[in-house]
């Protein structure tokens, strides 16, 4: 796996390339660590690239919701294969964090609020 | 032979792992969604032995066989740890482990959710997780008839 | 124990031996242009012994073994067919194979163009292929010191 | 591996999906002989979406060059990536077909020739 990061104003985009398991999500863990370590809060992770995803994946994001919460900070999903998407559903995270169709739809959210 | 993998114990095999169910199960024509489940219950599996139940990387080894019948498709995890009893973990609320700011705690709830059927048996080496996936009327591949054993 | 993978003998699984090479390579901090000719190489070979050295799918099975030290990655890969001399064999030219249309032809080709070194040993019960690529001063991954052994 | 197909005016874009290799090539092969069997005699090959490629990959494009060439046809490609045009190079197949860095050069050529 690969992590692309884009630093935009109000929020920062991360495109994990690839598969998401236990074996890369400690990379992915560092990567949002170091983020939220550098003062950022709004996390929009475009899932275009994300071929999989496993537990160990979708942990990473779980475990800092509610860091990001404390501060105020937001997280957002855009662009999910029906097979990462199918995940997120399993678990029933489809109704905890916010999933848009296309990245294109995400600047406006972190924009108004 | 039923279709097989074995690798060594480390993580970055897992994905050797995930590539040989998702093909084998593309040759037993099951359907695309059916298959990333089954995909995704041997793949939180593999990585619940590879992580709990070795000490060390490389240092064991783990196997996957698969194959199915008209109804149904089987998995076979046999690894050289010592078995751990999924079926009798209660797994925690997704809000609970949310508040606890936990990495993990969701595998055996996922293999829960897609598996039909979940035994385990402990043998004198090694210890042998089953697997039953039910197709609900999914057909055979075309041409070749899918032997069982 | 040396990272390995062992899997039943059918096209389908050439992926997964692929998967394995490129995360171990990755693992072993191989660059990736290197990484990927590595893969080639090892899924050519797999991919003959498959198609030419067996007669039936899934009735036996193939090894493949990776290891690096400082300079050099090592391929062993164990075949439970005859042994092929594919260090004897003498490729086609391109143009000659474009002329007869054939569809294969190349396989040999590329696994000489990749490898610095190829031996072929013949068991009793199996065939091993040798292969090694140097790194030509590729870094060791940072803190693990990598097992040759 | 899946293949797209896009049947243009002047020709067929094939965008194979995954990894062609001695398991999926089977598929592209009768892919392209149904092509040139229903008269097919230009081919766009979009590599954009092409992860792996192997000698038996190759093998199912290199078998049909004379075939295309005789029906005063053409097979150009587009878009491959660095690891899939490796193998093309180590072959010497990049000094016989013409490959394109993107999709987008590929209709003028059709149109012009
Ligand atoms: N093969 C195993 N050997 C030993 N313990 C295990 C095994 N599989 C699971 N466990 C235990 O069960 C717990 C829950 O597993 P799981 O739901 O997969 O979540 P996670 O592995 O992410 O913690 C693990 O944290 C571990 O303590
Ligand atoms: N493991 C093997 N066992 C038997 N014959 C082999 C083996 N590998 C290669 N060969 C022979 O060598 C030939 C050339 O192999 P290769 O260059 O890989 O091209 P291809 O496999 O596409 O024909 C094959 O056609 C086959 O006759």
């Amino acid at each position: 796996m690969k992590i692309k990061e884009i630093e935009g104003e109000s929020f920062v985009t991360l495109i994990p390339v690839g598969d998401l398991d236990a074996n890369s999500s400690i990379e992915m863990d560092e990567c949002m660590e170091r983020q939220l370590n550098s003062g950022v809060v709004n996390f929009h992770i475009d899932g275009s690239e994300l071929q999989y995803i496993s537990s160990a994946g979708l942990g990473v994001f779980i475990s800092h919701l509610e860091e990001i919460e404390q501060k105020e900070g937001k997280i957002v999903f855009s662009g999910l294969s029906q097979n990462v998407q199918d995940v997120f559903q399993l678990l029933g995270l489809d109704q905890i964090v916010e999933i848009f169709p296309s990245s294109s739809d995400v600047p406006n959210l972190f924009a108004t609020s | 032979m039923k279709p097989s993998i074995q690798v060594t114990c480390t993580k970055a095999n897992l994905s050797a792992i995930r590539h040989f169910v998702k093909e084998q199960l593309e040759a037993m024509a099951v359907a695309e969604k059916t298959a990333h489940q089954i995909v995704l219950a041997v793949d939180e599996a593999c990585a619940n032995c590879m992580i709990h139940s070795h000490q060390c990387d490389n240092c064991s080894v783990i196997e996957v066989e698969l194959y199915r019948d008209t109804s149904t498709v089987y998995v076979e995890i046999r690894d050289s740890g010592k078995a751990f009893p999924m079926n009798e973990y209660r797994p925690r609320e997704i809000e609970d482990i949310i508040r606890r700011r936990a990495k993990g705690g969701m595998g055996i709830f996922l293999i829960n959710r897609i598996m039909d059927k979940i035994e385990i048996e402990e043998k004198a080496q090694f210890a042998v997780y089953r697997f039953a996936k039910r197709l609900n009327g999914q057909p055979l591949p075309p041409s070749q008839g899918i032997k069982t054993a």
